[in-house]
Formats: C-alpha cells, structure tokens, sequence
C-alpha cells in the first residue's frame, strides 16, 4: 500500500506501539464481523500515528456499538442510547472541534431508531467518520430484521421479511454527505483504505461496512452474509491514500484512476474497476446505488466524494482553541458589559 | 364557537380587592394577535414605568400567529404588587368578538375605551365608557393602507394618556426606544397618540376615578421578562454550547442567548464565536447534543417546554447516570401533552424530578424572580459541573415571557466552578484515576476532558452498569455500590443548591411553602392575611432536593400550605416524600387554570382552611 | 476484569436458611452462554416438575450473545416457595472463568461438579467434589465437532440425574417435549445423559446429603414464564394490533404473542390474520401505532422496558389526556438508563405513574404470578376501553423470563367490555353527542369510533385545550372543567382496578405491603417472621390508584413495610401521598442490586427493625 | 377537466353537498397557503363523492397540522404529536383498512422532528395521502428554519440558512414510495388533480405541496414564496384522472401523453410539458429532483408512480372487515383453546 510504513521497530511516527491501540477483550460472538473492523480501525489508526488522545470514539448501542470499548483504550469513549449517537457526537465536536471522531453504529442503530439524527447529523456535517456496521439484523436483541434487511429475506427466528431495506449510503447522498463508502468486513485491505481515506476528510464521512452476524444473520441468500458478500462482492473502485505528513511518493499500479485532494492535502489516488464511477458525480453514485438496490447487490469502494462543503464547525465559525477550554475570561463577560445592559434596561 | 377568552379564577368574596383610583388599577386592553398592539401595550408599560410607577404586565395571547383574541393586563400598583390581580378597572376593548365578555368582566365603576366604529349599545350603567374614532385616526395618520391596523394601537395609547393623565414625553421616549431611535417611525405612531390626545381631550368627558401619578417607586429598577433574564446569566455563566428546538414558551430565552452573545461573544471583525447556538431537529437531538458537548468540556445548555421536556427523558436519566453534566430550562406551560402552549403552569415538578426510568432522580433550581432567573443563568452551570449531572431550571411562562421589574442584577459573585477535573499534570502526578470512585467522600468522582493529552486520560462514558474504572459490569455488588454513590451524591447535594429564602413573622402559625413565580402573588395574599389576623411564615424553596432549612421550618408550624399552579399538588407530593413525618401537616392550594395564581385566591384559599 | 458475576445480597445471619438434604435445595448451574446449556437446564427443570417437586428457575444470563458467564438457578422447595434463595448446594461449575468465585459460594456440605478436563485443585474440604469427563464425552457422542458444545450440556444432566436419584425417564421425556419429539435428536442428546449416569455410577461415590424424591406438589400445574402468560391473556382479551420495538427482556412477550395468535387466530388455509403485529423503527412509532390503533378502535398494546418506556412519554402523555384506550407492558429490568438489561427490578413505578408532563397520571396494574400475568393480559383491554386510558402493566424480567409454577389459568369471567362506545343507530337516537361530556357522572364521556357511518358520529382528537364537544378551546373555565373530569375518572378509577389481595392474621401488629414479584419471597419471608414469633398481615397491591382497602389496611397496623426492588423506595413515595396521615408509619424495605428479592433478606430487614 | 361534474342541483353523487364537507372557520393567517389546500381537499372530496364518515384526517403538530379541523367536518380528526403522525396514521390503519386517510403535515413536522417517522409510513407503505405543506419555515413557532429551507436563504428572523434543504419528495423516493408528487398551493387545478390521483393511490401517495407562510417567510428569495412559485415554478406533468365509478370518456388534450393505471382501476393521464418525464421511470425521477435542487428550483407534477408495491394492510394479510369491528367471537379464542393450551404446559 501506498503508505509509510511505521519504523519497524515496532513503534510508529509518534513513538506508540500498536498495543497502544489496542482495546479491552471483545465479548462479541467468534467470528462477528464487527471484531474485524475493530482490528481496522486499531492498525489504521496505528498506521496513521493518530494521537489516541486526540481522538473520539462515540456509539449507540448493539453488539456494534459495544465495540468501541474493544479498540483505542487511550481515547475517550461515549456509549451512547440507541440510534441517537449522531446528536451526542454533534455536541462533542462542537465542544472540541479540534478531536478526530469515530462513530460505531448498527443498521437498526442508524436505519430504524436512529435514521432521523443520522440525516440531521449528515446534513450538519458533523466532522465525524460515520461506521455502519451493518448486518442487517439486531444482533444484540437476536436477530429481528432492522430497516436493512434484504426484501424477501428469509430468517430462522424472525421469518419472512417483505419490506424493502433502506439504503444508508443512499440516504446519506440526498442528505448531501461529502464522503460515501461502502466495504466488506471481510476485505481488511479496503477497509483500511477506506478508513484512512474518511479519517482524512473534513465533514461527515460515512462507511457502511457489511458485517456479518454469525449468530442471527449468516444465511446464503442474504446480501449481509459472509458467504454472500464473497461470492457476490463488486468493488467498483479501489485507491490509495497518502497523507500529507508522508512526503514519499509511491508507485501505484497503472490504470485508469482518478485523484480527489482531501481537505487537509492528502491525496487519495483512485483506481477505478468500473471505468464508468466518478466518485465526484453526484448522479451516477445515486445511479450506481439505485441499479446496485435493484440487483440486490452491494457496491464496495467509494461511491462519492465531495471536499467543498463548510463543516459545522466552520459553519458555527468557531474560534481556533475548542471551545471546552476556553477559559473563564473569554467567555465570561466583564462587569462593565453587565452595567451596560443594565442601564439598557431601566 | 372558537373564542378564546379568559376566565377569572373562583369566585371569592371574602377578601376584597378593591384597587385605589390613583397608580392602583389594571389596564387591560383587549386586542387581536398579529395586529401589533404590542408595541402600543408595551409602550404604555414602559411610560408608566418610567413614571416611576410599580407596574407589572400579564400578555394572554393565543396559540396563533393572527387574528385570535389576545389581553395584555397592566397592573399598576402603589405598594408595589407584581402579581396578577383578576379585576379590570380599565379596559380597552378593541377585539369586538370578546367585547361583550370583556366589558360584563370590568369591576364597578370602571372604563371602558371603545371604537366609535363599533356603535356600541352602553348598557352597564356603572361603567364609563369612552369612544374614540380608531379606523378614523388610523387612516389619518398618513400610514399606507396595510400599516393602518398597526398604528390604529396608537390611538387608545393616547386616549389613555389623557384620560389617565400619563407623561407624554415618556410615551415618546418608549417609542424612541422601540424604534431605536428611528424618527419616522416614532413620527407616525406618535402622530396618532397626539391626535388621540387632542380628541379626546376636545370630545370626552371623564367620569371615572382613575389616573396615575408620577412616583419614585421604580427607580434604579429593570424592566425585563424572565427568558431573557436566564439568557443573560448563561451568557455570563459562560455558556458555550447550546442546542434546542423551538418552543412556546421557550424559545425566546434561546433568542435572547443569540442576541446577548453575539453582542458580547463574537469577534465583531471575524465573525469568530466563543459559543455555538445549534437549532436541532427535535429535543431528543438537542438534548443529545447538550450531553455530548457537556462531556466534551463544554459548559451545554437547552431551554424546552413540556413536550419537548418528554423527549428528553431518556438522555437525561442517561446524563444522570452517567454523570454529564449538563443545563436544561424548562419554560413551564399548561399540559398535560399539548395542552395550552401560551398559557402558564407550574405542571412539570413531578416528572422532572423524576425524569428518567429506573430509579432517576435530579437536581431543580426554581427562580422566582427575574434576579434569580439570572443567577440560576449562570449558577446553573456551576452546579452542573460541580455535580457532574444535569441541573434543570424550572421556569413558566409568567416568568418566561412577561414582564418584570427589578433590581438590576448582581455579577456573579464567584469564578466558574468547572468541578472535579483532572488535568494531565494531575494525571501523572496520581498516575491515574478511577472515573466512578468517591475519593472524596461526597459521592462525586473525578472526570477528565476529552483531548487531555495523557494516555491516562481516558475513560468509557455508558448507560449501562459500571464500576469505579468505569468498566462494564453486571455485578450485583458493583452496581448497589454505584448506584449508593450517586445516592450519596444526590444527598449533597442538599447542601450546595441555593437554599430556600424564609420570611419568618413573629406569632404566625402558619407556615406558607411554594416556590417559583407564585412568589410575588403569596407576598400580596400574606398582607391580606395579616389584615384578618392571621400571620404567615414563608418559605420559598429554591431547588430539589429539599435541604435542612426546609426540615426546620415544617417543625417550627403546626399547619403548612403548599401553595402551586398545577393540578396534582405536585410539589406538596414531592415535600411529603422528603418528610414523611410532617405529610400530614401539608395543606395543598393549588389550582391550575392557565393564569397565574392571584394574591386573593391564595388569601382566600388558607382563609377557608383557616377559620 | 470484565468477569460477569452474581453475588448475594447483605449479608444476613439472623435468620437461617439451611435447607434439608431431600427435595429443598439450589442447584446452580454455572455456565457460558451461547454453549446451548439452556436446553440442559430446562430440562432438568422439567423432570423435577414432572416429579412432583416444587421447582423455580431463575436464569441468570448476560447482555451479550455469546462467550460469556450465565448461571441458571433451580430452587427445589418442598414447602412450596417460589422465591429466590441465596444459597447454593449443588453448584454445576461449567465455566472456568467463574468457577473459582462460584465454588466460594456454594453452602457448606454442598457439591460441586466440574469437568475432569480442568483438573480442579480441591481446596475445599467442606464440599464434595465429583468430577466427569465432560469434554470426552460429548467426543464420543458421535456429534460433528461444532455441536459438541452443545451437547456437552448433557454430561452434566446425567451426573445430575445419577448422583440426585433424578427419574431418567422423565429427561427422556423433557427431551422428546424439547425436541417436538425429533427421534434423533433426543437420542443424540440421551445418549449423553446416559453414558453420563453409567460414568458417574462407576467411577464417583456420593458422599454428599442431596437428593430428590417422587412428590406430588406439582400435579395439575403448569411451568411457564410471565410474558408467555400476559401474551397469551392478550390474546384471549381479543386484541387486534400490537407494534413493539425489540428491547430485553420484554421481547419475549410479543414473541410469544406472534406464536398463540398464529396459533389461534390465523386462518391455516388463506394465512388471514385476525390481528396485526408490526415491528415498529422506535418505542416512539410503536406506541404512536398503539394510539393511532385505539382511536381507530383496535385493542392495541405494546410492550416495552425502561429505555423504550421513556421514548413512550410524550404519547403516554397524549392517550391519557385525549382519553385514547391502549394497553402498555412494561417488563421492567434494572436502571437507571441502559443499565443492566438482563437485571430485574422494580424501577419504574414513579416513572410510570406520572409519565407525561403537565400533570398527567395513569392507571397501572401489577401482576405477581402467572395466573395475575394471564389475567392481566385480557383485564387491562377492559379496562383500558372502559376507562378510555392507556393502561400499563406492570412485569419485570423476573416475572416475565423465568419459569413459574402456576396453577392452570381460567377462561375470562365476562365477555370483553369495549366501554362506552356510541353506534350510528345511537347517535341518531341521541341526536347527537359531546365527545368530552360527563354523561354519566363518572368522569368517563362517550366515543365513536371512525368510520361509524353517521354524520353525527365524528369528532376531532387532540392533546390541545378542548371543550365538553372536542373543539379547541384557550378558556380558564373550560380548560379547568376538562381536566377536573379526568381527574374525576382517575378517582372513578380507583373502583375499577383489581383491589389488592389481602392477608390478614389474626394478632398481626406490622403490615407488609407490597406488589409484583416479590410476592413468593414475602410467603416465605412471613413464615420465618412468625417462626420468630412476628406475625404479619399482608397487602399486596394489584393497581395505581389504590383502592379503599388500602386506606382501611394502613389504620388497622401501626407499623407498614413496604417491600420493593428499587434504589428510590418508589412505591413507598407514592403510598406517602396517597395516604399522607400514614405517611410517618410506611417503612421502606428496598434493595435493587439486579437479582429478585430473597425471603431470608426481607425477613432480616423485618426483623432487624421490630426489635 | 376530465372528470364528472357533480349534479347541477348542488348535491354530488352520493347525496351531499359542498357545505356537508366544509370544516370549522380557519384560524390561520389570512392569505396562509395552507387555508387553500383544505379548500381544495374539501372540493375534492366533495368532486369524487367521498363518504366523510370513511375518511379520517390526520396531523402532527404546526399551523399546516390545525387544518384538519378546517375541512371535513363529519370526519374524524386526529391532531397528533410533532413529528409523530404517521406512526399513529399506520396504527389507525390497521386498525380499520377500509378508510381513506389524509395526513396534513408541516415541513418541519415531517423534515424536522419527523424525517424518521415519515420514511419508515413510506417504506411500510401504509395506505394515506400524506400532505407536507410545505413553507420552509416553523410557522407556529414563528418563522425558525425547517430543514426544507432553501440553503443561503435569508430571513429577518431566523437570519441565514446555511444548511442544505432535505428534500422530502426525493426522501420518499429512495424510501420506496409508490406516489410522490408535487405542487403549488396557488395552482387549485394542478393541487386537485394531484389530489385526486393520490386517494385512489393504494399505498402511501406523497404530496408535497409549496404552501407560501405570509407572515414568516414570502421573501423574494424562497422558493418557498408566492411572489418566487409563480414566476419560477416549472411544471412538469399534467394530468387528469378518471375515476372508474364515472363511466363518461371525455376528450382530453392532444399532446405526448403516458397513461398510468391505479389500483382501483383508475387511469391517470399524463401530459408531460417537459417530454423527457416518465412517472415510472424512477432514475428519471431521482435525476429529475436531484437537477431541481441543484437549480434550487421545485418540479410540481407526478414524479413518481408505482403501484407495484403491496401496502400495509396486505402485507399483514387483513381480513376484509376492519380489525376495529371484529366481534368477540372471532378475536377471542374459546375456552376448549385455553384448555388445550394448559394441557401442553403441564
Ligand atoms: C430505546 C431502546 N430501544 C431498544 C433497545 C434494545 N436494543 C439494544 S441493541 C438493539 C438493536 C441493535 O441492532 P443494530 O444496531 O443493528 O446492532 P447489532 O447488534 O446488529 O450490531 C436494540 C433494539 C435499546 N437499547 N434502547
Ligand atoms: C415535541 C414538540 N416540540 C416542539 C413543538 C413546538 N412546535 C409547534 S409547531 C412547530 C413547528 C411547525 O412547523 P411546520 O411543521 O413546518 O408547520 P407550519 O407551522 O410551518 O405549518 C413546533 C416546533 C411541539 N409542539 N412539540
Ligand atoms: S449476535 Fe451477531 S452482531 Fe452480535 S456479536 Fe454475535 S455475531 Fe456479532
Ligand atoms: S404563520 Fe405562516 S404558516 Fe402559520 S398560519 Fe400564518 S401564514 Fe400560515
Ligand atoms: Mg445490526
Ligand atoms: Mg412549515
């Protein structure tokens, strides 16, 4: 991959080792999916030398959204109320703006309970990495459809479902995010890209990424399977990204490729497999995504990007230092200023 | 018929309440919302105001944007009264689809000032009625057609200003003020109260006995309502982040946090803000935003009403447990569930006290006043993140959203408490911390911010059960020994929320205990009470939980009455909880009708106990 | 350490529990969940059942799905007690992770067995320890290695079986009743309970008192939970439309009520349904659906726990205020917040009682046993229509997910009772109706259900102010008439719901009060109160508002105890204001650390104040 | 128009007349598009000879949410909770199948608080006419933005709106809705039409209607204004509608036309003005808004039909007579079932 590879000492550029990143024990089922992204998230953010302390990791609740106490021990975590993390991380960031923020939720997380905020949260541009882990079950209620859910799948406890699933990288495009993509929990390597690629970009950056319930929701012929999303994966586009603090350039596999700056300098480098994406428009990703719905398949990469949109943070134009340590003279008025409205007032 | 009109309370004759010709009446002047009469309304407070006055303002408006009844009561009172009081000496009848109810309400031997467009039959003898040519004056005036509604107002201001003999340069001064200063404006609307004034000093006669004065009762004194007062004290308790979601009555002290920071907080070159204001997309949101931001660091805020209060319950038992702190207004109106949006109450100390499942309880400050609405502003923050937990802020509509005299506020008196946290120096000269342990003995544990740069910062915020590392935990010993220490917590915090405010008289034997914005009626209730010989003790109680002064004051008297706006004696219920051995010692007067309680139904109410 | 575990309650030493070697033990088995041990468990519980042995089951499970601690308790009682105990004797020690803590606990005398595999120090010379070769067992079973796990589950029924003198025959039909009578897999699982017993008879020598015996307490009972019981009573009250969110540990309930409605209420051929389930997005949606259903005249119910409960407020707050029928299960488990899922409690009585801002109050019933969980499950559609209310039902997880013994439950003593509906052929009568009006007296109005075909029949519904006829309305008088008729019907209430079930013993000078799922450990906890020479009367709460027996049962004792599974002392506070003038003779005796509440502690708790 | 006038003497089909549909005086603003949508449901209701007693009206919260009481006064009304009607719309559906519903709600009711709600009434395809009246603004609570404000649009109030506009056709759209349609409050004969079309609709028929608030938001500057409607709106579709009880086939303009059949048997026929519209088309219908916003223009016309999808009341396989009116016998089973029952618990 395309990016600097820690000192091989064991320790990366500021000095952590990759225990550093580590959580505590999962309790989640052997082989759930969700354990995989957890050791993504742990080796990007080694990879990328991410201050743990600087970091956020914020979820809802369900299996998911247990996992942020399995990655990160040095960074603050906030396990939230199911399907209403998106508010609480809103509030976070416009405390401290200056944090880096991974999100954890589920698909009944984020599509049932929780569509609502995660709309509003999208449309604020919360500068948050958005995780769906999305098995299109409750995993930690055992296994009832959530919003998901595959239209005519079939489930041993929860039966037939006749609902069709919502799409929450379709949801996440009309509600104009910056950045969405969509991975497999079973494909470590664009995971990671993926993750590097969202931590990177300014406003709200949504991963939906299958993740397989090995418990409720491992049945052929549903689209959030393990032996489903292998047979039937279609990765539209892959690419690389350097962050700007790696001045070393590497050689990328030839192709046809397409280059998005991200908003601090780092550039990520497409390679598309499908020549026809343009992760920059806007109509073919709501094209790709509706015909994808229509075969009940699942697309994998970056399905659109866009870097103009102000942050909330921007939008709130807040002063450089977070506003959770400002001190008490900035924010605390004078005396005078009290007299004055005062006198206003008689 | 969907007439909105307005009811005294019950019928009492025992106490009289017969107000003096002279700076001691109430001026009602029935209107129709959206038509603008507030500008006049508020003009004519603030002249009489300026007249140095003891005045006070209760606006009924429907929940409407135009074209339904609205009442806007003055009462002015020379020894300084600021409660409601239910008569109307003076009415101004503007609205003709209330008229007729309006006037059979006016007390014997008052005014009554009506369009002369309406050829009114005058048919109570005992009233005086005065009617001046309004549309006539209107178009007059030179407005253009679609102003004319709005400056017709004018008309009645100057009809009372003659008739009641008040300063007509203040009148001018009120709308200098209204309108910044803006001379055509002023021009216009003044033009019509001068034209008022001469007509009716060229055509009416008056034969009633009222007028007002000039006084000195209202010097150095504030005007001002209660949402922008608490606005004011979070600006200057420091308020960073504050999310909400519009609300009757609430969202004015939200729109004054933006005016009053943006004036004070912002960088005016830059833009740069020091605070952000974010509207959510409901309370759940909001409120999550609160939480997430007070965990953050940030000094959070949101102001709400009842509906939005009930969505809020999950986040805040979350916040309580897991101890975020956070501020939450609840701008008391009627309920249950919709109920009357512009209509106040004192509806919801039950279920905030409680607000949450399984075992939630929360600490509430009560302002009475529009000082304390300020202060709790900014104390509200310091006890927050003293308790680490969400402090609540009960305030109503009558608080919220009329106006008030004053003292002029007092700056806070003490630097920002932001509480237990540790900064990374800290953590490494302690080599860490426990999130949930009791170090100290008051059931309060240590937190630290997100962003500290120590890898011995961090901890793990969730609902669920915890132990004193703040990891998971499902045993039956760690969760009573956590939920103990928030027990504990909640008890001191008995001894540092504002404690209650006590008038003790010698001899009384009756002890009065309410709370909030009931307090200026109980001051009036308690003189008419002495009057007949009964003399009263008081206490106001100032937050929940209850502290020791409260256990005191039920010992020293025989026979206590909790005096509420609402109708399941909430407080009362609350007070025999928190002293069982006195519950049978608590009287309730409480009624709940949408208006704030009167002086002469709480005297009359303990007068029927009493004898 | 993230280990998961259940201690015991304070420790008591007054009153002894030492429990004889035949039929009155605790068998604990101490598995990991997620390895299948559930089948094993309820199969052993059966067999004892079907001996004749009064069995209780309490499954001690995590919230997770897989991989960690659960401990499944069988109290065996031949004196009939149903409760809790905090002893163990027999301990199945299946985990390792726990097993040392789990063997610390175990009653002197008692016995433990592990696998041989571990190869267990035994350092406890009080207990016999047997050990068996599970793992090698569940190899020679002949299952493929993925269900070996499972099946391993089957060593340990089998040493059980040997070394109690359980009737193998009556695992082999648990098995067959397990398996839908699946020949294979029972004989796969027998196999193992076989060999089990033959390792057992050959290799260990039993040096330890426990053992069963044929009895006959059992006959004509039934085993099952509280949810499969309230679900099955909603399905015998007719109700037509359910919409719930999943949440533990109430989704067992509709999971229950989808299986007897299949059962009884579709038609097998065309896949008709004479009722509608619907997995609401949120607690909010399914309660909403609730409302929208009993306004439309459906029987609708939702059933929820403390998180989803608090998402119901707003809407709780409407239907009672509108006056919409709906029937609410709360199946409560332990808070504040998310708190412990897989806990018990009685946390959420307060909340429930007020839920709602502005003043709101509901009616709640509180079911104690299987019979009370059926019956409830019809009764609160009655009342609900009849009162026009939402009704709540108050479950917990202890009721609601652990195995009771009951007696079989009886068919409805009355048809359904829609309450006071209006027909066209009515309306065209009566001319007419006012949808708010009390007709009768009772503070209960008429209704119409839409699509009544009459023109006299609509109405419009609203959480606003409205008058007697439904219209909008901002008037005192009326505002404070509506809400004095519904509290007339709240008080009209209290002659409707199910009066407390009461136990009076002739020299009694203490009362125990209390509710719910306490009621088998109070048996039991009486009996060692007047084996100490305390006699006790007993009032069990069934419903809020209480009745007039409760007012008659505080005058007739000096001193109550009210007995209850939460932090806050909940229902103690409310009985303080139902009944101020006792509020000083109420003395809580509460704990709330997850686990139902053992006889031994409540009567320690007793005893520790009476003398 | 192309359907059957209603009998000269002033009663329609099945007896009423005009005054039989009306609803109690208005409350509102005088000028308030919301007061000319309930004129238009109530001609409406009264042109296709709708029985009012098998109507029920619905709302959230908001001026747009009053109006129910303002038309159809022998229906029953249900004035909800914010944001929170089509839960308790998809409840009284169930409840009884075989009423119509209308659902009147606000922009903020249902982008705002209710966004949530809303999508998941369209994925369950619960069988009402769902009418956003849309102004862009909380008018009750007096003039904030709602989350359809136009992005930069400025109000004295509420001073700048920086965040863009959730689109509540385009919402219902990717949600699976069968009937989204759009039009103006200040175009009676397109609104009647639309109308008209979505009561015979089987599953859920979204319309968002741009209903102007006089006193809080008709600047120059909305797209939300009168002033900004006329001159900017674009109409894409026209249609008439032909109810299958009315037998007459009228002659109806000649033009490039598609014709779409309703559930009931109903025709709509279309004519497009802009002939590269095809209502079944839904990647049309998606480019279709998504081109629109970027224009920060508004399509009124049908964007989208489908009557494919099943509604609710099918999906839970209902008996034809409402679940409300069951008898006892039939919702209650007997004692020899209850008997049974205990049999296998003993
Ligand atoms: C308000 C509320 N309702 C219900 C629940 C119960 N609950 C816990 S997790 C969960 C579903 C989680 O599903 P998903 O988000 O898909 O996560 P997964 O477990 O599949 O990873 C539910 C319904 C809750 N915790 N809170
Ligand atoms: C839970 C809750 N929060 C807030 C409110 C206050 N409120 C009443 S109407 C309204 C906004 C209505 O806006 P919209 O739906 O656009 O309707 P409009 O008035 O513009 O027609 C709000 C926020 C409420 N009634 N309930
Ligand atoms: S139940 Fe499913 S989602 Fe939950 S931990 Fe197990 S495999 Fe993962
Ligand atoms: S405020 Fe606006 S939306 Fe409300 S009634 Fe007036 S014009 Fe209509
Ligand atoms: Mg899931
Ligand atoms: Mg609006």
């Amino acid at each position: 991959m395309a990016i600097q590879e820690p000192p091989a000492q064991g320790t990366n550029l500021i000095g952590l080792t990759r225990n550093d990143y580590k959580g505590r024990a999962s309790t989640l089922c052997k082989g759930c999916g969700h354990d995989s992204i957890s050791a993504r998230i742990i080796s990007v953010a080694y990879d990328l030398s991410i201050q743990p302390t600087q970091l956020i990791k914020l979820s809802g609740i369900g299996c998911s959204s247990k996992t942020p106490a399995y990655f990160l021990n040095q960074s603050h975590g906030f396990n939230g109320l199911h399907g209403r993390m998106p508010s609480m991380a809103t509030g976070a960031l416009l405390a401290n703006h200056t944090l880096k923020a991974i999100g954890i939720s589920g698909d009944g997380d984020t599509g049932s309970i929780g569509i609502g905020q995660y709309i509003h949260m999208v449309r604020r541009n919360v500068p948050v990495v958005y995780i769906v882990e999305n098995n299109g079950v409750y995993g930690l209620t055992k296994g009832q459809f959530s919003a998901t859910a595959d239209e005519g799948q079939q489930l041993k406890y929860a039966g037939l479902n006749e609902l069709p699933p919502i799409d929450v990288c379709m949801e996440a495009l009309v509600a104009d995010c910056g950045f969405v993509a969509r991975s497999f929990a079973g494909d470590p390597r664009q995971v990671e890209t993926l993750l590097k690629a969202a931590l990177s970009h300014r406003g709200t950056a949504v991963l939906d990424i299958i993740s397989p319930c090995v418990s409720f929701n491992d049945h052929e012929d549903s689209t959030k399977s393990y032996a489903w999303g292998k047979s039937h994966e279609e990765v539209v586009s892959d690419f690389s990204f350097i962050p700007v603090r790696n001045e070393i350039t590497v050689d990328y596999e030839e192709g046809q490729s397409a280059d998005v700056t991200m908003h601090d300098g780092a550039v990520i480098h497409l390679k598309k497999l499908d020549s026809n994406h343009d992760p920059r428009d806007r109509m073919a990703a709501l094209r790709l995504l509706e015909e994808a719905k229509l075969k009940q398949e699942f697309i994998t990469g970056l399905i659109y990007i866009n870097e103009e949109r102000q942050s909330l943070s921007e939008l709130e134009r807040l002063p450089e230092a977070p506003l959770a340590r400002l001190p008490e003279d900035t924010v605390r008025p004078s005396r005078d200023a009290l007299d004055a409205l005062m006198k206003d007032l008689m | 018929m969907n007439t909105t009109s307005v009811r005294s309370g019950p019928q009492v004759t025992d106490i009289e309440d017969s107000p003096s010709g002279v700076n001691n009446f109430v001026i009602v002047a029935a209107t129709i919302n959206g038509s603008g009469s507030q500008t006049a309304n508020n003009c004519l407070l603030r002249a009489l105001f300026k007249m140095g006055i003891p005045v006070t303002a209760k606006n009924l408006f429907p929940s409407n944007i135009q074209g339904l009844p609205t009442w806007f009561q003055i009462r002015l009172s020379a020894d300084g009264y600021v409660g409601r009081r239910d008569t109307c000496e003076v009415l101004v009848a503007m609205n003709r689809s209330t008229a007729a109810e309006d006037i059979s309400k006016v007390a014997p031997g008052g005014m009554v000032i009506v369009p002369s467009e309406w050829k009114l039959a005058e048919d109570r003898s005992d009233l005086s009625y005065y009617s001046i040519p309004v549309q006539q004056m209107a178009k007059d005036s030179g407005a253009n057609a679609d102003l004319r509604p709005y400056v017709a107002n004018m008309a009645y201001v100057g009809a009372l200003v003659e008739l009641l003999g008040i300063d007509v340069d203040e009148i001018e001064a009120a709308l200098m003020q209204h309108f910044g200063g803006k001379r055509k404006a002023v021009d216009l609307n003044f033009g019509v109260v001068k034209a008022a004034i001469e007509y009716t000093r060229a055509n009416i006669t008056k034969t009633d006995p009222f007028k007002v004065e000039r006084s000195n009762k209202t010097a150095g004194k504030i005007l001002i309502n209660g949402n922008e007062a608490g606005a004011m004290g979070a600006v200057f308790g420091g308020f960073t982040v504050a999310a909400w979601y519009p609300i009757t009555p609430s969202t004015s002290l939200v729109d004054a946090l933006g005016d009053y920071a943006k004036l004070l907080r912002a960088d005016e070159k830059t833009g740069e803000r020091t605070y952000a204001i974010v509207q959510a997309e409901d309370e759940i949101a909001a409120l999550g935003m609160v939480v997430g931001a007070g965990w953050a660091g940030a000094r959070a805020m949101t102001s709400t009403s009842g509906p939005g209060l009930s969505l809020m319950t999950e986040y805040a038992g979350y916040a309580q447990f897991a101890e975020v702190p956070a501020v939450i207004w609840d701008i008391q109106r009627m309920g249950p569930s919709t109920g009357l949006p512009t209509r106040t109450a004192q509806g919801d100390v039950l279920m905030v006290y409680y607000l949450g499942h399984g075992d939630t309880r929360h600490d509430i400050l009560f302002p009475a006043n529009m000082e304390e609405c300020f202060e709790f502003g900014w104390r509200s923050f310091d006890l927050a993140e003293r308790l680490q937990t969400p402090v609540f802020v009960l305030s109503d509509l009558d608080l919220g959203m009329n106006l008030w005299m004053s003292q002029p506020f007092t700056y806070p008196d003490k630097p920002m408490d932001r509480g237990k946290v540790l900064s990374a120096e800290e953590l490494a000269k302690l080599g860490g911390f426990h999130r949930y342990e009791d170090v100290d003995g008051d059931g309060i544990p240590y937190r630290t911010i997100p962003g500290t740069d120590s890898p011995l910062a961090a901890y793990f915020t969730r609902g669920s059960g915890h132990n004193a590392e703040a990891q998971y935990t499902e045993r039956a010993d760690e969760w009573q020994a956590n939920l103990a220490r928030l027990h504990k917590k909640l008890e001191h915090a008995r001894t540092l929320v504002p404690a209650p405010v006590l008038d003790e008289v010698p001899g009384a034997e009756v002890g009065i205990i309410s709370y909030g914005s009931n307090d200026s009626a109980i001051a009036e209730a308690r003189s008419m009470l002495a009057s007949r010989g009964i003399q009263t003790s008081y206490l106001r109680l100032r937050a929940l939980p209850t502290t020791a002064e409260f256990q005191h004051f039920l010992a020293k008297y025989p026979r206590h009455y909790v005096v509420e706006n609402n109708f399941e004696a909430q407080m009362a219920k609350i007070l025999q909880t928190e002293a069982p051995a006195y519950a049978a010692h608590l009287t309730s007067v409480n009624q709940c009708d949408g208006l704030p309680l009167t002086g002469r139904w709480i005297a009359q109410s303990i007068l029927e106990q009493e004898r």
